[in-house]
C-alpha cells in the first residue's frame, strides 16, 4: 500500500464509513459538488448522491441541530464546518442542546462534528483557531484531535461509530504535510486513549495535534545537542483524557512540560496539570510548564503568527529549563 | 375582541382559505375528544397550581391557560400511526397529551420525582419520548427549529411517510436558531410544519417590541414557504390549518409556517404578575374568548349536552386525582443516579474523589427562597 | 446607611452609572417595566426611560452585537442576559467580535455583558449554568464574578467605566441572601485584584462566587473542630487573574485547595493550578486539590443538584486531607 | 442575461419604483466619479493579482470582478459630511474606496506589512476607521448586522442625522445573526439600510440551496421594513435605490432591506476554479453585463467622450503605481507587536516566559503550501 495524506485519510475514512453504513450522512457549506474548501469530501457527492453528502445554507447553528435531530432517529451525521472557527456560531446548539441530549432526555445523539483546525498557516485571527478548550468544558461531548495521517482516519472511522457526539478537529497545517501508509483492514483508533509517540527518560511533553510534530523536533534535537532522552505524548483524545498515560509517563520521567499551539490562559493544559497535580504530585521532579501561544488573538502576518505561535526553539529552551531543574 | 378576528385579515401573503371554523370532516367522537384534551390540560394545570402553592412543586409553574385550543388542535393534526412527531413548548402541555404524554408523568416531572420521565434531571414538562413521538425541548428558544428540521430530513432521506411538527413562540421567532432552522427547512423541503403561537406576550414584551411585522404568518414568503394564519382559539380552525399544513408536508410539498393567534392569560409563570398587561385585557380574553366555552358552545350547538361533557369532565377529574396520587407517592431520585446515562459509553461517570462511597451530598434539602420566582 | 442585599446591590451601581454618564445604557430582555426577571433593573425605566433602558426582542446575539456597535461610537452600554445561560448563543459574538475589537481593528468596545448565574436553586441544567470558563480562554475579555454585595457594586461600576468588554457575572442564590452595608462615595473595587475573605496559616481555599461562603463555613468548622488556620482567597476577577494575591497565599500556607461551583474537567481551577506549579512549584507541601460540580450536565431535582454542586461538607473533607499530607 | 432584468418583475413586497436607470440628480462631475472609483476597484484588484502571482500577497485573494457597480453605487448614497458609516464585506472593496480607504492601505493590508492599518492583524480588505466612516469586518458572516444595529441605535439615541449602511451576501441571510441583527433593527426603527448582494453564489453554492424564497427581497416584509429590488450591475439604479433607503432612514423612516441583483465573476477566492459554474454563465455576464462597460456605454451617450474616460483610467493607474510602491517599500511588522494592544490597559500583553527578551520566534518565514488555499 502506498502512502497518503492526512487529509486522505479523513477522506478515505468518510469513504468507508459512507459505504459500511447507510445511516451515515456529510453536511455542511460546499462539501458537495465542490468538494469542501480543503476538498476533504471531493468525490463524496459523485459517489453518493445529494441526499447523503448536503450543501447546506451558512447556517452552522442549523447544520448541527440539524444533525442532531437527524441523529436522534438513527442517522449518524457528519457535519463539516467550513473552518473550525466557525463552530462558535454553533456553540449553544452543541453545548445546550447536543451535549445534555442523552442525559437529560434519553435522545441518542451520535454525531461528528468535524473541520479545518489551527494555526501555522497565515490565516488570521478567524481561519486558524483552536477550539477544543471552549469544549472541554462541556461534559457529553467527545473531542478528538489527531496528529497523525493513521490516527486521522482510525479517529475519524471510531467517531462516525461512537453513540455520543464527537467533535473533531483536523490540523490544516497537516493536511498535505505528512503522509502515511495506512493499517490494513477496518482501520479504527480508539477514542480515549492516548499516544506514545517517543519514547524517553528525562523529560516528558504532554501535547497533541501540530505541536506533536514541533515535540519531536525538539525531542530529536535536544537528545543530539544535550543527550536528552524525550518522551512525547501524543494525546489524540481530550475527552475524556487519558489519565492513566499521563499518570504512566509522569511516573517514568517526573519531569513534565505541556505543549499546545492554543492560547495559554485556560488552555488545555491548565487541566492537564490539575489532574497530574492530584494523581502524582509526589512524581514530580520539577514545576510543570507550559509552552503555549501568547494570549492575544491570532495576527496573520508571518513575523507576527510566527511570534504568537509555539515554536520548537520554545520547546527546546524549555526541555533543558526541566532538564537542569 | 382584541385580536382573535386576525384570521380574517387574509394577508397576501397568507396561502390556503384562512379560518374555516365550520367546515371540519372531524368525527363526533374525534371532537368529544378534542374537547377531553382541552379540559385535561386545563384541568390538570389547575391541579399543579395547588400543588405549588402547597410547595410540592420544584422550580416555576407554567400555564397555558386560554391556550388550550391551539396546542390539542395542532397536535390532533399529525398522525400517530403515521410515527408523526412534535417538539413541543412550555405551553403545550396540551399537545403533548394528544401524543401521549401521561398527567402522572407531568406531575411527576414537576414534582422532581425519581421515576419522573427525566429521572428528576430537567424541569416541568421538558422531557420526551421517541416511542410516543415527541422530543424533549431544551430551554435555549429556537433551538428546536433546527433539530425539528433534522428529524424531518431523516423522515424525507428514508422516504418515510412522517411528518414532523415544530412550536415557537412569537418571541422565539426573534432567535438565529429559529431563522437557521426554518430556512434549512425549506431549502430541504423537509415534511414539517412550523407553528408559531402568537399569545401576544413574550414573558412581559409585547409583540411590537418583538418585531416591526404587521404579523408574522408575513414571514413564510421570506423563507418560500407557505404560510397560513387561523385563529387560535377555535380548536376546529386550528385544527383544520395544521391539518392542511400536516397534508402538504406529507405530500412532498415541504414546510408551512402557521401563525395562530391565541392570548396568554397567565403571566410568564406562575411568580409573574402581569403587571405590564393593559387594564381590562385579560379579562376581555377571559371572558369573550376562552377556547373552551367556545368549543362548549359549538358542540353545545351541534347538539352535544351538557351532560355528556360534565360525564368527560369528571373522568378527566379522577384521572388527574389518581395521576396526583401516584405522583405524590413516588421516590424522589437517588442521588447517585446524578452521574449516570451521561454518555452511552461509559454508563456512568465515575464520583469525585471527595464523595468515593458517599451515598447523598446534604441531609436535608433547604428550599431556596427564590424558588418559584425563575422561570423556563 | 442601612445594609443591602447583593441584588440591591447591583441595581444600585446601575442607577449610579446611568446618572454619573449619559452614555451608559441597559439593554435586554424584559428589564423595563417588568424589571427583569429577577427584577435587578426596576425602576430603571421609569427613571431613565424607554430609550435608556431598552427592552429586545429575544436575541442575544443581536443584544450583544448591537452594544459592540454603539460602544464603538463611545456609548456604554449594559447587557443583561435574563439568565446567563443564554450567553452561549452570543458566544460567537463575544469571542470573535468584541473580544478581537481593539486589537484586529482598533475600534474600542467599553461594555459589559451580566446575568444570573450559578446554580443551588433548582433551575436544572439551563437555568444554573457558570460559564466563566468558557470565556476564560478568550483574550480580550475581561471576566468578573463578586460574591459580596459591595464587590457586587463596586465591581460593576468599575465593570461599566472599563474601556473593554467585562462579563459581569452574578450569583442568583446570592441575590437576595446576603447583605452589606455600602461603603460611602463613589464605591470602586479594581477589576484583577482579589480579596483576602479570610486570614489563615495553614491551608489556602482559593475560590470566587457562591463557593467563597461555602468555603468560609468550612473554614470556621474546621477551626472549631480540628483548630485549622484556613486562608479563603476571592478572586473576584477571573480574567486577568491575580497572580500576585494567588502566589502570596500559597507562599504563606504551602497548601491549597481549589474550589468552584462549576464542572470540574475544564474549569477555572485547572488554569490555577497551572499558575501555581509555574510561579511557585517549590513551597507546595501537598498537592493541589480541586472541589467541584461533578462533570454532569446541573440536574434539578433537589437530592441530584445537591448530589453534583459542591457542599460545605466537601470542602470539610478536602481541607483535612490537605492538613494531613 | 440571465437574472440582471430582475429587477423589473417588481414583487409585490416590494416598495419604491424598482430600477429608475435614467432619473438621477446626480451631477455630471459625480457621475464621472462613480466611474473613476469603479475603475479604481477593477484596477486595484488587477493590481492585486498580479502582486498575488509575484505571491507577494500573503493569504487568499478577493476580487469583486463585474461585482463593482453595486458596491460604488450604494456606498456613494451616503453623505460622508454627515457622518454616515458603512460596513463593507470581502467583495466591498469599492465601496471602502468611496467611503475613504486608500489604494496603499489596501496593498498593505494584502501584503501583511507592518504599517497596514490592521498592523499586519488582519487579512485583506478587513479594517476599519471610524474617522472615514467604515468598519472592519471579520470573517463570520452576518455578525456585522447586528453590529451596524447597535451604530445606528447610537445614531438615534444621540438625536445624530447620520445613516448607516451594511452589506451581506446572498449566502449570509443564512444566518442567524443577520435575522437577529435586522429584526432589532426594525424594532427599533435605527437609520440602517441593509443591502444584500446578491451574486449568485456563497462560494461554490448556488442561490437555490440557499434559501428557497423567489427573491431575497420578499424577507423585508417579515420584518416590517420596506424592501426594494435593483440592478446591482447598474450603477446610477444602485445608486437612486440606496439613496432613497438613505433619505428614509435620515428621515426617521427606519430600516431598508435593498436586493441588488449581481453576479459574481471571479471564483469565492483567487484559488477556486469555479467548476461548478454552468457553461457560458460568466461569459454570458462578462459579455452582456459588465458594469463597466455598461456605464461607459451610457456616458458615452450621455457626451462624455473616450478620452475623458482614458484620462481617468490613466489617473487610476498611476495612483496605484504609486501605491504599489509605497507599499512594497513597507516593513513588515515587528514581532512583539503582535501583544500591543490589545486591552486598552494594561496597553501590552507580557511576553511569555519563554520568550522574555526575544524579539522574533524564527528568523525564516516559511511560506506553508497552502497559502493562498484557504479563504476569508
Ligand atoms: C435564547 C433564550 N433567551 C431567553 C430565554 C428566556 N425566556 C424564556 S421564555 C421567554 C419568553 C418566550 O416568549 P414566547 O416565545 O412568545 O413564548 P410564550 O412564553 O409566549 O409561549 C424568554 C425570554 C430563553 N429561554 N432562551
Ligand atoms: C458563519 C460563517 N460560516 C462560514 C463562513 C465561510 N465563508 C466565507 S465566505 C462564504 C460564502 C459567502 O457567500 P455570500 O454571503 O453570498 O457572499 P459573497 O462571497 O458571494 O459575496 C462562506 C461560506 C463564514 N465566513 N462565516
Ligand atoms: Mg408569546
Ligand atoms: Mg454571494
Amino acid at each position: 500500500m502506498s502512502e497518503i495524506t492526512y487529509l486522505e485519510a479523513i477522506r478515505e475514512a468518510l469513504f468507508e464509513e459512507m459505504e459500511r453504513d447507510a445511516n451515515v450522512f456529510c453536511l455542511g457549506e460546499d462539501i458537495g459538488a465542490y468538494g469542501g474548501a480543503f476538498k476533504v469530501t471531493e468525490g463524496l457527492m459523485a459517489k453518493y448522491g445529494e441526499e447523503r453528502v448536503i450543501d447546506t445554507p451558512i447556517s452552522e447553528a442549523a447544520i448541527i441541530g440539524a444533525a442532531a435531530g437527524a441523529a436522534h432517529m438513527g442517522m449518524r451525521p457528519v457535519c463539516e464546518m467550513q473552518f473550525i472557527d466557525f463552530i462558535s456560531t454553533g456553540y449553544d446548539m452543541l453545548t445546550n442542546y447536543v451535549a445534555t441530549a442523552r442525559y437529560r432526555a434519553m435522545l441518542p445523539c451520535p454525531m461528528v462534528v468535524r473541520g479545518p483546525s489551527g494555526g501555522y498557516v497565515r490565516g488570521g485571527p478567524f481561519h486558524s483557531q483552536n477550539p477544543e478548550a471552549a469544549f472541554l468544558h462541556t461534559p457529553g461531548l467527545k473531542i478528538v484531535y489527531p496528529a497523525t495521517a493513521s490516527d486521522a482516519k482510525g479517529l475519524l472511522k471510531s467517531a462516525i461509530r461512537d453513540d455520543d457526539c464527537v467533535l473533531y478537529f483536523e490540523h490544516k497545517y497537516l493536511y498535505r504535510r505528512i503522509k502515511e501508509e495506512m493499517p490494513s483492514g477496518d482501520h479504527l483508533t480508539p477514542i480515549g486513549k492516548a499516544r506514545i509517540a517517543r519514547e524517553g527518560r528525562d523529560v516528558s511533553i504532554i501535547t497533541y495535534a501540530s505541536t506533536v510534530w514541533k515535540a519531536l523536533e525538539a525531542a530529536e534535537q535536544v537528545e543530539k545537542e544535550d543527550g536528552l532522552s524525550v518522551e512525547v505524548v501524543d494525546l489524540r483524545t481530550l475527552l475524556p483524557m487519558d489519565d492513566d498515560a499521563i499518570t504512566a509517563t509522569v511516573k517514568k520521567t517526573n519531569r513534565v512540560l505541556i505543549v499546545h499551539e492554543d492560547t495559554r490562559t485556560g488552555g488545555v493544559a491548565g487541566e492537564i496539570t490539575a489532574r497530574i497535580t492530584e494523581n502524582a504530585f509526589e512524581w514530580l521532579d520539577a514545576p510543570i510548564l507550559r509552552v503555549t501561544a501568547a494570549d492575544v488573538p491570532l495576527p496573520y502576518s508571518p513575523p507576527l503568527e510566527d511570534y504568537v505561535l509555539p515554536q520548537t526553539s520554545d520547546i527546546v529552551l524549555a526541555l533543558r529549563k526541566l532538564a537542569a531543574y | 375582541m382584541a385580536r382573535s378576528g386576525a384570521a380574517a385579515s387574509s394577508p397576501a401573503s397568507v396561502t390556503g382559505d384562512g379560518a374555516r371554523s365550520d367546515a371540519t370532516s372531524l368525527t363526533r367522537e374525534q371532537k368529544l375528544e378534542l374537547y377531553y384534551f382541552m379540559r385535561l390540560t386545563r384541568s390538570l394545570e389547575e391541579r399543579l397550581v395547588n400543588l405549588y402553592r402547597q410547595t410540592k412543586v420544584v422550580g416555576g409553574l407554567f400555564r397555558s391557560l386560554g391556550q388550550e385550543a391551539d396546542a390539542v388542535g395542532s397536535a390532533y393534526a399529525l398522525d400517530r400511526s403515521k410515527g408523526d412527531m412534535l417538539s413541543p413548548l412550555i405551553r403545550n402541555l396540551g399537545s403533548m397529551l394528544v401524543q401521549g404524554a401521561k398527567p402522572n408523568e407531568i406531575i411527576k416531572q414537576y414534582m422532581a420525582k425519581g421515576d419522573s420521565p427525566t429521572r428528576g434531571r430537567e424541569l416541568n414538562i421538558h422531557y420526551g419520548d421517541l416511542e410516543r413521538g415527541f422530543i424533549g425541548q431544551i430551554s435555549h428558544l429556537g433551538d428546536m427549529v433546527p433539530v425539528m428540521a433534522g428529524v424531518t430530513l431523516s423522515f424525507k432521506m428514508r422516504r418515510q411517510n412522517r411528518v414532523g411538527l415544530v412550536y415557537v413562540g412569537d418571541g422565539a421567532t426573534s432567535t438565529g436558531a429559529f431563522h437557521e432552522g426554518i430556512n434549512f427547512a425549506a431549502v430541504q423541503r423537509c415534511p414539517l410544519v412550523v407553528i408559531v403561537e402568537n399569545n401576544g406576550y413574550a414573558y412581559s414584551t409585547p409583540l411590537r417590541k418583538q418585531t416591526a411585522a404587521k404579523q408574522l404568518v408575513d414571514k413564510a414568503i421570506g423563507y418560500g414557504i407557505a404560510g397560513e394564519q387561523a385563529d387560535g382559539n377555535d380548536v376546529i380552525a386550528t385544527y383544520e390549518v395544521t391539518k392542511r399544513a400536516v397534508d402538504r408536508a406529507r405530500s412532498g410539498g415541504g414546510v408551512t409556517l402557521i401563525e395562530l393567534i391565541t392570548y396568554r392569560r397567565k403571566g410568564h409563570a406562575e411568580h409573574d404578575n402581569q403587571s405590564y398587561v393593559p387594564a381590562g385585557e385579560i379579562d376581555r380574553w377571559a371572558k369573550e374568548n376562552d377556547p373552551i366555552d367556545r368549543y362548549a358552545a359549538r358542540l353545545n350547538d351541534e347538539g352535544v349536552g351538557a351532560p355528556e361533557l360534565a360525564a368527560i369532565d369528571a373522568r378527566v377529574q379522577s384521572e388527574i386525582d389518581e395521576a396526583t396520587d401516584e405522583a405524590e407517592a413516588s421516590p424522589m431520585p437517588d442521588p447517585t443516579d446524578a452521574l449516570v446515562g451521561l454518555y452511552a459509553d461509559p454508563p456512568a461517570v465515575a464520583p469525585l474523589w471527595f464523595r468515593q462511597g458517599i451515598k447523598s451530598a446534604v441531609e436535608v434539602h433547604e428550599r431556596p427562597a427564590s424558588w418559584g420566582t425563575h422561570d423556563v
